[in-house]
């Protein structure tokens, strides 16, 4: 699949990286590319369940543009966010749809992480996909 | 500590994982309140079991059930004399054991009087008391924990009027903090209640003499002691055990079965429906042996002095450590830093080769008293060194000071 | 038989304990309906599991954790996808699946109706029914065994009225007879009836496609299919599953705990409170992994012929032999002989190597109802040769011409 | 310990055995040593408890004089009997009560058994010994 010019950099980006820690930091560092959702937002309309962190999402569509508003406590699910943000935030409706969870894999993100994180990860992009499905 | 030194690799030659790289690191096992590695002796004996000598237990004649039945019977017997137990029920672990009770001994036996728990126990030693007192509407009595991480003794005192069973976990997997059991059971019994002690996290630790105790039932897991999975028991009294009622029904466990109905052994197998965990027993009973090479005491000591060791470094980088470490509690070090979350804390450890563990422990209720819900938990066994915890401290520093 | 012939060598060298001796003798192990022998295949991956990959499962952040809980899901992946269920829970083995069967679904959905077993069943499928009925009141209806060794299916559809389950097992270990589980599936699902099937015996022998049968419950043991000791399974169809209670208590199985009460898991685990079998669902895994790369479909018809060949022999010498032997039956041999007891005659034939069972293999009704009090078993499976029947029968010989 | 001269015979005999079916044959010839206890004098005061097998034994004391008197409905089981006939059966009663079960284990012969049989055998020489303890 070809991805999104912002995203592809990033997948070479994570390949390029080889010690699991500095992959690591760089997840954290993405955390900061979310637009944040505050604290006073987080509903359990918003929650995404199977995440052992507090972990919040909001898919709006402004313009015909998806746009995520999320956060969580804990930074490394926050910069999972940050991924999910760069992937599809501010693309066309259309072209977000089309986006499947093997560019996580093909970063070798998902594999850094413990399985019932990854789920989260999975449960996350399933949530804003599900949204997305629904709008007309 | 020279002697240590030389002890503490000997004993990690013994486990064939410690040799194992976790993402290009040596692997530095702090898990060990979850689960315990096993030496190779204990592997080697299932191996054996499964090459030389597996077949079904009781009832046969041929060589290889003999051995078998040899093999899983020897386990009870070994654990009878490690923790000078009359009565040995193998299970398939602490909660099926605890599970056990509740159903062999509290459904006949407890008619309805309270329960005693503490805040301090493990879901395994609370859901079942509460699906009994579901049924038959038994009040749950809470002991608290104060503020100094200890039981709140006054309150274990006031709630025992009328109560037909304590349960108390002997060392707690969250704090370490090891519980005045001997007391509790004095008390108990004056007051008529029977103890049943959650031995899971205090049997790997230190030696458990449950006939000094007068402990009237006590649960342990065989993973947690260098066994395999699959495998645990409840020890239970003579007078305790003359009491209980059949749980499961099945093949191994009845005496004459009719269409009109059937009656049961009277020892253990009573207790112990299908065929049961053959090969863990083995490999249990060989753990037991292993242990039994070692000076508990001063493992023990040697791990509580680490423990120390860390909880106070933890504590100078600005951590929050949830324990005492008081003379007979057990190696485990809970904590949590101010900010970074403790998963994320576990994630960058285990890019380093450093096992924890993070979450609840299963022990939501002390967490709810203790105002958190998770702590980061690093718990160190016999096959743990002095090189480990300083070679984690060295990660968490490192961690704390590129990611807090 | 050439082609047997290769087939038959080349599965012998996959099982290392038929290198052993007995008594100075091969061991020709005919004992496989009480517990069968395990590959290298499936010893190696409990092996690799303990020396490598060992940690609690759920819940953890660190490798091996990871690599565990995968190692455990996915032996329940596999055991849905062979025996195509919709809901896999693992157990330690067929009776700890029907005790579970029993709680978790009887004791909620039975409400009293009455219960339909069979005079062909183990202890393991009587056993826990006769308990639930003593404390729910339900009726017990046992259909019976004709003198042709199948099942009475005019009682059968005589006693299906007003029902809620129907037991049976799916093969008998007695005589190797399989049931006509297609047939009682429709009748008493036409009734409003579930059925569970005791498939101890019947998934070692066959693909059981619990899908296409469906069976709404069905219980198996991992031992009699080349696996591990200390692990089973209840597998279950999706209503029948959501209408399942909390059973056991304790640790993994919950959602939240407090002091007032608990939330429980919606997925299997809801079933398994505490550390589960982790290096055991490992072996069983392997164990599906190995029994795949065979033709089991030929396996069978190689045993049953061999079963055939035995059972005609031990007739020829003057023994009764309980059994029919049908296309789809299992290889099972129960014979008697009329003066030697059947104990004397596994002790001779294990003076030779030769392991048989005798005894009433927990099925005393079927037994009664065949007005014995025990047989003589052999039984047979995957890595037993013509040669073994052979010389099992020249030793059966030679006993009678000493001893009888 | 030093044993009557007709058992040391026997334990010696044993020993000489190295094929265990030939010491099973042994053991089944043995058989024919019991003093028949008839069938319809097999009650429950004189079954042995956890054989397999049903397998009955009476202890009289005649003239000072050990009897046995049994029967089994395994010939294996009978000829362990006939082992213990041999062993104490005409033996004043003092004589005996000094027997251990330490000369089936000495023959070889228990570990030719399965351990329900050879549990069998120990639960067989105890109801004897009981009884003989029970005599004034
Ligand atoms: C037909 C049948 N059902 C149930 C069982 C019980 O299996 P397990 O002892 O593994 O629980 C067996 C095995 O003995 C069996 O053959
Ligand atoms: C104190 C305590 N009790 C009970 C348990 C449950 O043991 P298992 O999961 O082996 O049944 C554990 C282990 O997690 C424990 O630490």
């Amino acid at each position: 699949m070809t991805y999104p010019q912002k995203l592809a950099e990033l997948v070479d980006d994570f390949q390029s990286i080889d010690d699991r820690m500095e992959r690591l930091e760089y997840v954290f560092d993405l955390a900061s590319e979310v637009n944040e959702l505050p604290n006073d937002e987080w509903t359990d309309s918003t929650r995404i369940h199977g995440c052992q962190s507090e972990a919040h999402v909001r898919v709006d569509i402004e313009d015909e543009n998806v746009r995520l508003y999320s956060g969580a406590d804990s930074k490394l699910v926050q910069g999972l966010m940050g991924i999910l943000t760069i992937a599809i935030d501010g693309q066309p409706i259309e072209i977000a749809r089309t986006l499947t969870p093997e560019f996580a894999v093909e970063m070798g993100v998902l594999n850094s992480l413990s399985p019932s994180r990854s789920n989260g990860f999975r449960n996350m992009f399933d949530k804003v996909m599900s949204t997305l499905m629904e709008e007309e | 500590m020279p002697t240590y030194w030389v002890i503490e690799l000997a004993i990690q030659d013994d486990f064939p994982i410690l040799q194992r790289l976790v993402n290009g690191h040596r692997l530095i096992y702090l898990d060990n309140a979850a689960t315990t590695q096993k030496p190779a002796i204990v592997i080697d004996a299932m191996n054996d079991y499964y090459t030389k000598h597996n077949a079904n237990v009781h009832r046969a004649v041929h060589t290889l059930a003999g051995e078998a039945t040899d093999g899983y019977e020897a386990c009870r017997d070994a654990l009878k004399t490690w923790f000078r137990a009359e009565r040995c029920i193998l299970t398939s672990g602490t909660t099926e054991a605890i599970n056990l009770a509740a159903h062999a001994w509290g459904h006949s036996q407890l008619k309805g009087r309270p329960i005693v728990l503490t805040e301090m126990e493990h879901h395994s030693d609370i859901v079942p008391w509460q699906m009994l007192a579901e049924t038959f509407g038994n009040e749950l009595r809470y002991v608290p924990v104060k503020s100094d991480l200890t039981l709140d003794m006054e309150a274990f005192e006031a709630s025992i009027e009328g109560a037909g069973l304590v349960c108390v976990v002997h060392t707690s997997n969250v704090l370490g903090v090891r519980n005045p059991i001997e007391e509790i059971i004095r008390i108990a019994h004056n007051h008529g209640a029977k103890v049943l002690l959650d031995a899971a996290q205090g049997a790997p630790h230190c030696q458990i003499n449950m006939a000094e105790l007068g402990a009237d039932m006590m649960a342990l897991s065989a993973h947690k002691m260098c066994g395999p999975t699959g495998i645990g028991c409840l020890l239970v009294n003579e007078e305790t055990f003359q009491e209980m009622q059949p749980f499961m029904g099945g093949g191994d466990m009845i005496e004459t079965v009719t269409l009109e109905g059937s009656t049961y052994q009277t020892n253990e197998h009573r207790f112990e429906a299908g065929t049961p965990r053959i090969a863990e027993a083995i490999g249990w009973n060989a753990a037991l042996t292993y242990l039994g090479t070692l000076d508990l005491e001063q493992q023990h000591g040697r791990l509580l002095e680490i423990a120390r060791h860390v909880a106070q470094e933890l504590r100078s980088m600005g951590m929050t450590v949830y324990g005492r470490h008081d003379d007979d509690d057990s190696s485990v070090v809970s904590f949590l830093h101010p900010t970074l979350h403790s998963e994320d804390f576990a994630h960058l450890l285990d890019a380093r080769g450093v096992a924890v563990r993070t979450g609840h422990h299963c022990a939501q209720p002390l967490l709810n008293r203790l105002g958190i819900t998770g702590t980061v938990r690093a718990s160190f066994y016999i096959y743990n060194t002095m090189q480990d915890a300083e070679e984690f401290l060295m990660h968490v520093r490192n961690i704390l000071e590129r990611f807090a």
